[in-house]
C-alpha cells in the first residue's frame, strides 16, 4: 500500500499588500514538491508523497496565526515560509508551541531567530548578514575601480529593512571614506517621488543607494531617468524591482546598469534556468523567492529524508544539524547556529543588455560589474 | 359633480406604515375648477393621503384616477410629470441651494420651457422671495419658507396643486394674503386640494370639503353646509 | 431595573464553556482574535453607535495600549498586568486628548471621522519613525510564559482573560445604556441642539464617551500585545483595525450593546466560512467574503441584531419600506 | 513647490469625483480607490492589449466608467443600503474588497506599469525639467473640475444632485428621481476616475492595491476642500500637493507625510468646515 | 424673570434683530408675535444661548448669562421649543421627555417616571412606545413641549407649539399652558395663532423688522394700526374684534 503522505504547511501572503512576493514564493514551493513527488516521494518512508497544505496570511500576522492553527489542526510536519517579517515573528511563535519545525523563507528580522525558538530556521541571510553583505560589496566592488565614488544618496523604505539599513550605512560608510549627503525614508505606499528625485539632481552623488520595494523603485527609476539624473551607479539593497525580471522588461532604459545586493539564485546551477523555464512556461513570473521557497522545501525533504521521520522533535533535531547542499542559491552547504543558516549570503546582480547578472562574489558570478557607469 | 369629469378621483385607498394602517379606504373626488377642503383632527392621515396621491407611499389597495388615467402604482416622477403637484407638510425645500436655484428645481419635470415666465410670477407673488434670491433657503424664516414652497410648486404649472397646510406658521396677514392666493390660483382655473387646519377659513374659500376621521372619510359635501354643521362646529372650531 | 444583562449572561456563559468542550485550538485562536475584535469595535460603539461619534481613527487608543504597555514591559520592566493598566488609562487620555480638540472644534460627522484618521496615522507614522518605540522594527515581548507575564501556554487560558474584558465592556456598556449618562449621550446622537436645549452638556457627554471608549478600545490593544507578543507601527496603528473597529457593530447592530460581539462573530465566522471555499486563485474567497458582506448588508439593513427583531416581531404585518424618506 | 502643484493636480482628480459622491452620499466611499485601480488596469489594458494610447483611452473609458459607476449605485449600493448611511459605507466597503480581489485574481498580484514614448518627454523651464505627462495632469485636472463646477452650478441635474443631497422628499416631490440622481453622481464620480487613471499612468503604475495609495490622501482633500465643494477639492489638492511637496523637503518623505495629516488637523481644528468650506 | 436689552443679531449683512428689549416678570404669560422673518426665533435662539447676540444683554433674574452656553442655561431654568420640531428621531417618545427629565433627575427610573408623568398630562400617554418619527406634526409639537417641561424649567419659552393644531386642538391646549403658568412656571411664547394669544397673554410684544414696534395687553395690541399693518391685517384685526365681542 501506499505510505501515508507527509503533509507540509506552506504560508505566504498571496492576498493583500504582499501578494505579488507571496505569489512567488508559493510557486517555488509548488514547484518543488512537485518534483519531490515525482522522482519517488520521501525514499526514507517508502516513498512517501508530499502534501501541501496552503495557507495564504492574507500579508498580516494575525492571519498567518490562524492558518498556522489550522495547519497544525491537519497535522502538518512542517512549515516553510512567512515572507514579512512580521507575519514571520507571530507565525514561528504560534508553531513553537507545537514543536512545529518551521523553515523562514525571507523574514529578515534578526528577531525571528534571536528568540530562542528551536523550531526556527531561517535559511536565507537575514538583516545583518543582507547589510554587512551589501556594505562589504560595495568597498569591494568601489575599490576595485580605483574608488570613483565618493558621494551618496540614500533612499530607503521606511520599514524594518530599509530603516535599519539606513541607520547602519550612516555609520559604516563613512568609515570607508563615502560621505553620505542625504538619507531620505519613503512610505510605502508612495505616490509621488519627484520631490526625492529632484533633491538627487540638486545633490549630485556618486551613488544613490535604493533600498525600496517594487512600486517605489518604479517610480524612483522612472522619474530619475526623466528628469535626467544619472549617478555613477544605482546600488541597490533588496530592492524589490531592481532583480525583478518584469521592471527590466518593462523598462529596460531605466533599469540597465542598476546594481542590487539582494536574494538571488545561483546561475550557475543549471537547475535553475530548467526551473525558471518551467515557471515562465506556467505563465508566472519568476523571482527570487520562487527559488528560495524551492529550496526551503528541499532542504526540509532532505531533513525528513534523513529523519526517516515525519517526527517533529526529529525534524528538528536533523535540520539543526543539516549540512544539505542540493539547493538553487548561491550559498554553500546549509549550517544552522541558533536557526540561521549561516552560509547564506545575498549576492550583487546587475542588469546589462536587460539581464540580471550575478556580478560578485566572483564565486557565483556569470557577469563582471559594470562599475562606474559612462554617462 | 359627476363621474367622468373629476381632475381627481379616489376610491377605496388604503395606505400605511409597517404594521399600522393609517388610511382605510378613502373616497373623495377633486372636480375642475374647485376647491376641496380636506379636513381632520391631528394625526387621522391627511398627509398619509398626500403621500400616497404624490407617489411617495405606495397603496396598499384603491384606486387613484388623474385626469382619465391611473396614478396608482405609478411613480412619483411621473406623476409630478402628468401635473399632480404637492406643496409637501414641512416645506422640504433644498435648504443648501438658493432660493432661485429652488424655484427652478419646481420645474424640473414639467414646464420647464416656461421657466422665466412662471419665476417672474412666483417673484411677483412672493416680492419677498425676490429680495432674497440668492440666500441660502434653510436660512429663511418659518414664513419665508412657506412662500418659496409654495412659489417651489407653482413653478410646475400644476393640473392640480395639493397643499398641505401650506398656513402653518405663517402670520395672520399672510394667512390672509395665502388664502387670496390659493382663490386667485383657483380663479385662473386650477383645481386645488387644501388640507388645513385653518377651518375657518377653508372653508370659506373651498368649494366642497372632506371630513376625514380615523382612515376614513366621514363627511362630505358642499363647503357652506358643512360650515353649518353643529357637529363640525364642535369638533373642529372648538365651539 | 435590570434590562438586557439577561443575553448578555447567556452568550457570557456559552464563550466560557467553550475552552472547556472544545479542543481545536483552530477554533480557541479564532475565539481569542473575535474577541480581542470585539473589545476593539466594543469602544467604537460606544462613541460611534451609542454615540453617533464616528470615528474612523481607533487605531490611535489601540495602538496606543498596545505601545505603552510594551514599551512598559520591555524598557522599563514593568509587570505586565500594571503595564496593561498603564496603557488603558493611555488609551483613556488619548481618547480626551483627541476629543477635547476635536468636539471643542465642533467636528462632526466625516470631519470627525477623518480628524481621528489623521491623528491615528500621525501617531502610526511617529511610532515608526520614532527610536523610542523601536521604530519600524516594532516591539516583540520575550516569550515567557507565566500568569504574571499575563502569557498562557493554553490557548483556553487566554480565551478566558479576553472574555473577562470582553464582559466587563459588555456590562459597562450595558449600565450606560441604562443610565443618564447614555440617555444624554443617545440625545446627542440624535439631535445635538434639541439636546443642548435640554440641559445636556453636549462636549461633556462626548468627551466622557471618547474616553471611556478609547480605554476599551487600548485594553484590546494591549490583549493583542499579550496574544501575539509584537506588534508594529502597521498593526498597531494601522488603519485595518480602524476599520475592524467600525464594521463590526455596524454588522452587528449600531448603537446595541450586543453588537459588537455579534457583528464581530459574524464577520470573522463569514471568513472562515469563505475561506473554506478557496479556489486555488487567491482573492477569490476575499471576492466572495465582500460579496456575502454586501448581501448580509443588503438584507439585513439593520444589522444582524435588526434582523433578528424583525424574524421575531415578523409575520405580524408585511412592512412597506418608505426608503429615503426623511423624517 | 511647482512639483507639489502638479502632483496635487492628479490628487485633486481623483479627490473630485470623491467629494461628489461624498456631498451627495454623505458617505465615505471605500470603493473609490478600488474603483480607481479598476481604472488604472483598464488604461493599461488598452494599452496592452489595442496598443490604445492613455490619452486617447480617456473618452471611452470616461464612458465606460460612468455607465459602470451608474450601473454600481442603481444595481448594488442603493438597493443594498437601503439608504442608510451607515449601510452604504458598508456596502462600498463589501464592493471595494470584491473589486480588489477579483482584480487581484484576474490580473495576478504583480504590479504592471506602461512606458509610452512621451512618459519621458520634458518640458524645460530655464533649470527646471517639467514632466510632459504631469502637465497633461495638471491641465486635466482643472479642465475636470471646471466642467464638474459647471454642471452642478448650471444645470438642472447638476442642482437635482445638489438638492437631493440635502431633502430626499422634496426632490421626489418636484419630480426627481432619486435613485437615478444618485446613480448619475456615482456615475460622474467614476469617469472622473477614468479621467485621473489616464492621466495617471503614463507615469505610475498598478496593481491590486494601487488604489489605496490615493484614497487617505483624497479623503483628506474632500475634507479640506469641503464636502461636496468642487472648487474646494481643486484647491484643496493643490494645497496638499504643495503642502506635502514642502513636508517632504523638510521632514523626508517619509516623516513628510505627518505634514499632511498635521495640517489637516490644524485646519480642521480652526476652520471645522474646511479650508475652502462652502456655505455652511 | 427675564430681561433682554438693546439685542442685536446680524447674520452676515443682514440685520436680523436690531436693538430689541423685553422684559418677562415672573408668573405671567407673556407673548412675542410679529410678522414672518421678524426675528423672533432669533431672538429664543439668543434667550436660551444658542446664538451669541452681536450686541446686547440678556439678565435672568439679575444675573447677566449673555456669555452662558445653552446647556447652563437650561440648568438655570430656561428651556425652550423648537418651531421646526427637533425631535430625536431614533428615540421612542418615552425616551425622549426622559432626556429632559435627566437633567434633574439622575436615576433612570425617576426620569422615566417624571417623563410618563409629563407625557400624559400632555396627552400622549397612549404613544409612549411609538417612534418619535411616526408622530404627526402635532403629535411632535406636543412633543416639544413635553421635553421642555420635563426639564422643570422656571421659564418655558414656546415657538409656535400650536401652529398646525386645529380650532378644537387648540382650545383643549391652551387649559394645559395655562395651568403650566399658575404652576408657576414663567412662559414667553412665539405664536401666530392669534385667538389663543388673546386668550393666554397677559402681555404681548410685537416685533417686526428686527424692532419692538409695540407692546401692551392683547387687546391694545390688536388695535395698534401699527401693528395691523405690518401684521395682522385688516381681515385678522376684523376677525378678532369680532370675535372679541362675543364673551
Ligand atoms: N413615517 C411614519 N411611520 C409610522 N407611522 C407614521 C409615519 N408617518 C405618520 N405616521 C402615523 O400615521 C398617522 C397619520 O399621520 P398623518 O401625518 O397622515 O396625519 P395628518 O392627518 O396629516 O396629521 P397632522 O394634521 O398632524 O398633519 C399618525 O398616527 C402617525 O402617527
Ligand atoms: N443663520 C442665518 N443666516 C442668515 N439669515 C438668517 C439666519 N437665521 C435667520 N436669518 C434671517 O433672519 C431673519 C429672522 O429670522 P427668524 O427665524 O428669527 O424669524 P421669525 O420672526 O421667527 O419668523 P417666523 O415667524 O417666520 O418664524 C429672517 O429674515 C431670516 O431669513
Ligand atoms: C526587504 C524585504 C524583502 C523584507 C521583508 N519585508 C521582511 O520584513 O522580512
Ligand atoms: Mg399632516
Ligand atoms: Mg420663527
Amino acid at each position: 500500500a501506499e505510505p501515508p503522505a507527509v503533509k507540509i504547511g506552506v504560508l505566504q501572503p498571496v492576498t493583500g499588500a504582499l501578494a505579488m512576493d507571496g505569489e512567488f514564493g508559493r510557486t517555488g514551493a509548488e514547484l518543488a514538491i512537485a518534483d519531490i513527488n515525482a522522482s519517488g516521494g520521501i525514499k526514507s518512508l517508502g516513498g512517501a508523497k508530499i502534501e501541501m497544505v496552503f495557507g495564504d496570511a492574507r500579508s498580516n500576522p494575525e492571519v498567518g496565526v490562524q492558518e498556522v492553527e489550522r495547519m497544525q489542526s491537519e497535522g502538518v510536519a512542517a512549515v516553510v515560509g512567512g515572507f514579512a517579517s512580521p507575519i514571520c515573528l507571530a507565525t514561528t511563535q504560534a508553531a513553537a508551541r507545537y514543536d512545529l519545525p518551521y523553515i523562514v523563507d525571507v523574514g529578515v528580522s534578526d528577531q525571528i531567530i534571536s528568540r530562542g525558538l528551536t523550531n526556527t530556521f531561517r535559511f536565507a541571510p537575514g538583516f545583518s548578514i543582507c547589510t554587512r553583505t551589501a556594505i562589504d560589496n560595495l568597498v569591494r566592488i568601489n575599490n576595485a575601480a580605483g574608488r570613483p565614488a565618493k558621494t551618496v544618496a540614500l533612499v530607503h523604505e521606511d520599514g524594518l529593512f530599509g530603516s535599519g539599513l539606513a541607520k547602519l550605512m550612516q555609520t559604516e560608510l563613512p568609515k570607508h571614506g563615502f560621505e553620505i549627503l542625504e538619507t531620505i525614508a519613503v512610505p510605502t505606499p508612495s505616490r509621488d517621488l519627484s520631490n526625492v528625485v529632484l533633491r538627487l539632481r540638486s545633490l549630485r552623488p556618486d551613488l544613490v543607494i535604493p533600498s525600496t520595494y517594487y512600486g517605489e523603485t518604479v517610480l524612483l527609476a522612472r522619474t530619475m531617468q526623466q528628469q535626467r539624473v544619472r549617478p555613477k551607479a544605482v546600488y541597490a539593497v533588496v530592492n524589490g524591482a531592481a532583480s525583478n525580471m518584469r521592471f527590466v522588461k518593462e523598462f529596460p532604459e531605466a533599469a540597465e546598469n542598476i546594481m542590487d545586493v539582494n536574494h538571488w539564485h545561483d546561475p550557475r546551477n543549471p537547475k535553475n534556468a530548467a526551473l525558471q523555464k518551467r515557471v515562465a512556461d506556467a505563465g508566472k513570473q519568476w523571482n527570487y523567492n520562487t527559488p528560495l521557497n524551492y529550496s526551503c522545501m528541499m532542504l526540509l525533504a532532505d531533513a525528513i529524508e534523513r529523519a526517516a521521520s515525519a517526527d517533529r522533535t526529529k525534524i528538528i533535531e536533523v535540520l539543526a544539524s543539516s549540512t544539505f547542499s542540493d539547493h538553487l542559491m548561491p550559498y554553500g552547504p546549509t549550517k544552522f547556529e541558533g536557526g540561521q543558516n549561516q552560509g547564506a549570503a545575498p549576492v550583487s546582480t546587475q542588469v546589462q543588455k536587460s539581464q540580471i547578472r550575478v556580478v560578485y562574489p566572483e564565486s557565483f558570478a556569470d557577469a563582471k560589474p559594470i562599475f562606474p557607469v559612462e554617462s | 359633480m359627476t363621474g367622468g369629469q373629476h381632475v381627481l378621483e379616489v376610491e377605496g385607498l388604503k395606505a400605511g406604515y409597517g404594521g399600522v394602517e393609517v388610511l382605510r379606504g378613502i373616497d373623495l373626488a377633486v372636480g375642475p375648477g374647485e376647491i376641496v377642503a380636506v379636513l381632520g383632527s391631528n394625526g387621522v392621515g391627511k398627509t398619509t393621503l398626500n403621500k400616497v396621491l404624490s407617489g411617495v407611499l405606495p397603496a396598499r389597495a384603491g384606486q387613484i384616477t388623474f385626469e382619465g388615467r391611473r396614478l396608482d402604482g405609478v411613480d412619483a416622477a411621473a406623476i409630478v410629470e402628468a401635473g399632480l403637484i404637492q406643496v409637501p407638510e414641512g416645506r422640504k425645500i433644498f435648504p443648501n441651494l438658493d432660493i432661485q436655484e429652488n424655484l427652478e428645481l419646481g420645474s424640473y419635470r414639467r414646464a420647464r420651457k416656461n421657466r422665466a415666465r412662471n419665476l417672474e410670477r412666483v417673484y411677483e407673488t412672493f416680492p419677498r422671495l425676490r429680495e432674497r434670491r440668492t440666500q441660502a433657503a434653510g436660512t429663511l424664516s418659518g414664513g419665508e419658507q412657506q412662500m418659496l414652497a409654495i412659489g417651489r410648486g407653482m413653478m410646475a404649472e400644476p393640473r392640480l396643486l395639493i397643499l398641505d397646510e401650506p398656513s402653518l406658521g405663517l402670520s395672520p396677514l399672510l394667512v390672509e394674503e395665502m388664502f387670496t392666493l390659493i382663490r386667485r390660483l383657483n380663479a385662473d382655473g386650477m383645481p386645488i386640494m387644501l388640507v388645513e387646519q385653518n377651518v375657518v377659513q377653508s372653508l370659506e374659500i373651498a368649494s366642497r370639503a372632506y371630513i376625514v376621521e380615523n382612515g376614513l372619510v366621514t363627511m362630505s359635501g358642499n363647503a357652506a353646509e358643512i360650515a353649518a354643521d353643529p357637529e363640525l362646529r364642535r369638533a373642529y372650531l372648538g365651539l | 431595573m435590570r434590562r438586557g444583562y439577561l443575553p448578555i449572561a447567556l452568550i457570557l456563559v456559552v464563550l466560557a464553556a467553550l475552552p472547556l468542550v472544545v479542543t481545536s485550538n483552530v477554533i480557541l485562536n479564532f475565539v481569542v482574535f473575535v474577541l480581542i475584535i470585539t473589545l476593539v469595535a466594543q469602544g467604537w460603539n460606544l462613541l460611534g453607535g451609542t454615540g453617533g461619534q464616528s470615528s474612523f481613527g481607533h487605531a490611535a487608543f489601540f495602538g496606543t495600549g498596545a505601545y505603552a504597555s510594551a514599551i512598559l514591559q520591555t524598557r522599563y520592566g514593568v509587570n505586565a498586568w500594571a503595564a496593561m493598566a498603564a496603557g488603558v488609562i493611555a488609551g483613556a487620555v488619548v481618547g480626551r486628548v483627541i476629543g477635547y480638540l476635536a468636539f471643542r472644534a465642533g467636528l462632526r460627522g466625516s470631519y470627525f471621522a477623518l480628524v481621528t484618521l489623521a491623528f491615528a496615522e500621525v501617531l502610526r507614522i511617529l511610532a515608526n519613525a520614532s527610536g523610542f518605540t523601536n521604530g519600524a522594527a516594532g516591539l516583540l515581548l520575550k516569550l515567557d510564559v507565566g500568569f504574571w507575564n499575563m502569557q498562557f501556554s493554553s490557548r483556553g487560558a487566554f480565551l478566558w482573560l479576553a472574555l473577562a474584558f470582553v464582559a466587563a465592556g459588555l456590562v459597562i456598556c450595558q449600565m450606560i445604556a441604562n443610565s443618564r449618562f447614555g440617555a444624554q449621550l443617545v440625545a446627542v446622537r440624535e439631535n445635538e441642539e434639541a439636546a443642548r436645549a435640554l440641559g445636556v452638556d453636549v462636549l461633556a457627554v462626548k468627551l466622557r464617551a471618547i474616553t471611556v471608549s478609547g480605554a476599551l478600545t487600548a485594553a484590546a490593544g494591549c490583549l493583542y500585545l499579550q496574544y501575539f507578543l509584537y506588534i508594529d507601527a502597521n498593526i498597531a496603528y494601522g488603519l485595518w483595525i480602524s476599520v475592524e473597529a467600525l464594521l463590526a457593530p455596524m454588522v452587528g447592530g449600531r448603537g446595541l450593546v450586543l453588537g459588537p460581539i455579534i457583528g464581530a462573530f459574524t464577520l470573522h465566522g463569514l471568513g472562515e466560512a469563505t475561506k473554506m471555499f478557496t479556489g486555488r486563485v487567491p482573492g477569490i474567497d476575499l471576492a466572495v467574503y465582500g460579496a456575502v458582506l454586501v448581501l448580509v448588508i443588503a438584507f439585513a439593513p439593520g444589522g444582524v441584531l435588526g434582523l433578528l427583531h424583525k424574524l421575531r416581531r415578523g409575520g405580524r404585518a408585511k412592512g412597506t419600506g418608505t426608503g429615503g424618506e426623511g423624517a | 513647490m511647482l512639483n507639489g502643484l502638479l502632483t496635487g493636480a492628479v490628487y485633486a482628480l481623483i479627490a473630485l469625483g470623491l467629494t461628489l459622491v461624498y456631498g451627495v452620499l454623505h458617505i465615505i466611499n471605500f470603493a473609490h480607490g478600488a474603483l480607481l485601480t479598476c481604472a488604472m488596469f483598464a488604461v493599461w489594458l488598452v494599452y496592452t492589449a489595442f496598443g490604445l494610447d492613455p490619452y486617447l483611452a480617456i473618452l471611452p473609458l470616461t464612458l465606460v466608467f460612468f455607465a459602470i459607476g451608474y450601473g454600481v449605485q442603481r444595481f448594488i449600493i442603493g438597493p443594498a443600503a437601503h439608504g442608510d448611511d451607515g449601510n452604504i459605507l458598508l456596502v462600498t466597503l463589501g464592493l471595494s474588497i470584491v473589486i480588489e480581489n477579483v482584480l487581484l485574481a484576474v490580473f495576478q498580484s504583480d504590479t504592471r506599469s506602461l512606458s509610452t514614448d512621451y512618459s519621458f518627454q520634458v518640458v524645460e523651464l530655464g533649470p527646471l525639467l517639467i514632466s510632459q505627462a504631469r502637465l497633461y495632469g495638471f491641465a486635466g485636472a482643472v479642465v475636470v473640475s471646471a466642467l464638474l463646477w459647471l454642471l452642478l452650478a448650471r444645470t438642472d441635474t447638476g442642482k437635482a444632485i445638489r438638492a437631493v443631497a440635502k431633502e430626499k422628499l422634496g426632490a421626489r416631490l418636484v419630480g426627481i428621481n432619486v435613485a437615478h440622481v444618485f446613480a448619475v453622481t456615482f456615475g460622474l464620480g467614476c469617469a472622473t476616475l477614468a479621467i485621473a487613471a489616464c492621466l495617471l499612468m503614463p507615469t505610475f503604475y498598478v496593481n491590486p492595491r494601487v488604489g489605496g495609495a490615493f484614497v487617505l490622501v483624497a479623503f483628506t482633500i474632500v475634507v479640506l476642500g469641503g464636502m461636496g465643494s468642487i472648487t474646494g477639492a481643486l484647491l484643496g489638492g493643490l494645497f496638499i500637493g504643495v503642502v506635502e511637496s514642502l513636508c517632504g523637503l523638510y521632514l523626508g518623505e517619509s516623516l513628510g507625510q505627518i505634514g499632511i495629516f498635521l495640517i489637516f488637523i490644524l485646519v480642521l481644528l480652526f476652520r471645522p468646515t474646511g479650508l475652502f468650506g462652502a456655505r455652511a | 424673570m427675564l430681561e433682554v436689552q438693546d439685542i442685536t443679531m446680524r447674520f452676515g449683512g443682514l440685520t436680523a434683530v436690531g436693538g430689541a428689549s423685553l422684559k418677562v416678570v415672573p408668573g405671567r404669560i407673556v407673548g412675542l408675535i410679529g410678522p414672518n422673518g421678524a426675528g423672533k426665533t432669533t431672538l429664543f435662539a439668543i434667550i436660551a444661548g444658542f446664538l451669541t447676540p452681536t450686541a446686547g444683554r440678556v439678565v435672568l433674574e439679575g444675573t447677566d448669562i449673555t456669555g452662558r452656553p445653552a446647556h447652563e442655561r437650561a440648568k438655570l431654568g430656561i428651556a425652550r421649543t423648537f418651531q421646526i420640531v427637533q425631535p430625536f428621531a431614533g428615540l421612542n417618545v418615552r425616551e425622549n421627555i426622559a432626556v429632559g427629565a435627566y437633567l434633574r433627575h439622575a436615576g433612570a427610573a425617576e426620569a422615566h417616571a417624571r417623563a410618563e408623568a409629563v407625557a400624559r398630562r400632555l396627552g400622549l400617554g397612549g404613544d409612549l412606545d411609538k417612534p418619535a418619527s411616526s408622530l404627526t406634526v402635532a403629535g411632535r409639537k406636543r412633543l416639544e413641549l413635553a421635553r421642555a417641561l420635563a426639564t422643570e424649567p422656571r421659564l418655558l419659552l414656546l415657538d409656535e407649539v400650536l401652529a398646525g393644531l386645529n380650532p378644537s386642538e387648540i382650545r383643549d391646549i391652551v387649559p394645559v399652558i395655562r395651568a403650566i403658568r399658575d404652576e408657576g412656571i414663567t412662559i414667553l411664547m412665539i405664536e401666530h395663532v392669534m385667538q389663543a394669544v388673546m386668550n393666554l397673554c397677559d402681555e404681548v410684544y410685537v416685533l417686526a423688522q428686527g424692532e419692538m414696534i409695540a407692546e401692551g395687553t392683547p387687546r391694545e395690541v390688536c388695535v395698534d394700526p401699527k401693528v395691523i399693518e405690518a401684521y395682522l391685517g385688516r381681515g385678522a384685526a376684523e376677525r378678532l374684534k369680532a370675535e372679541g365681542a362675543r364673551p
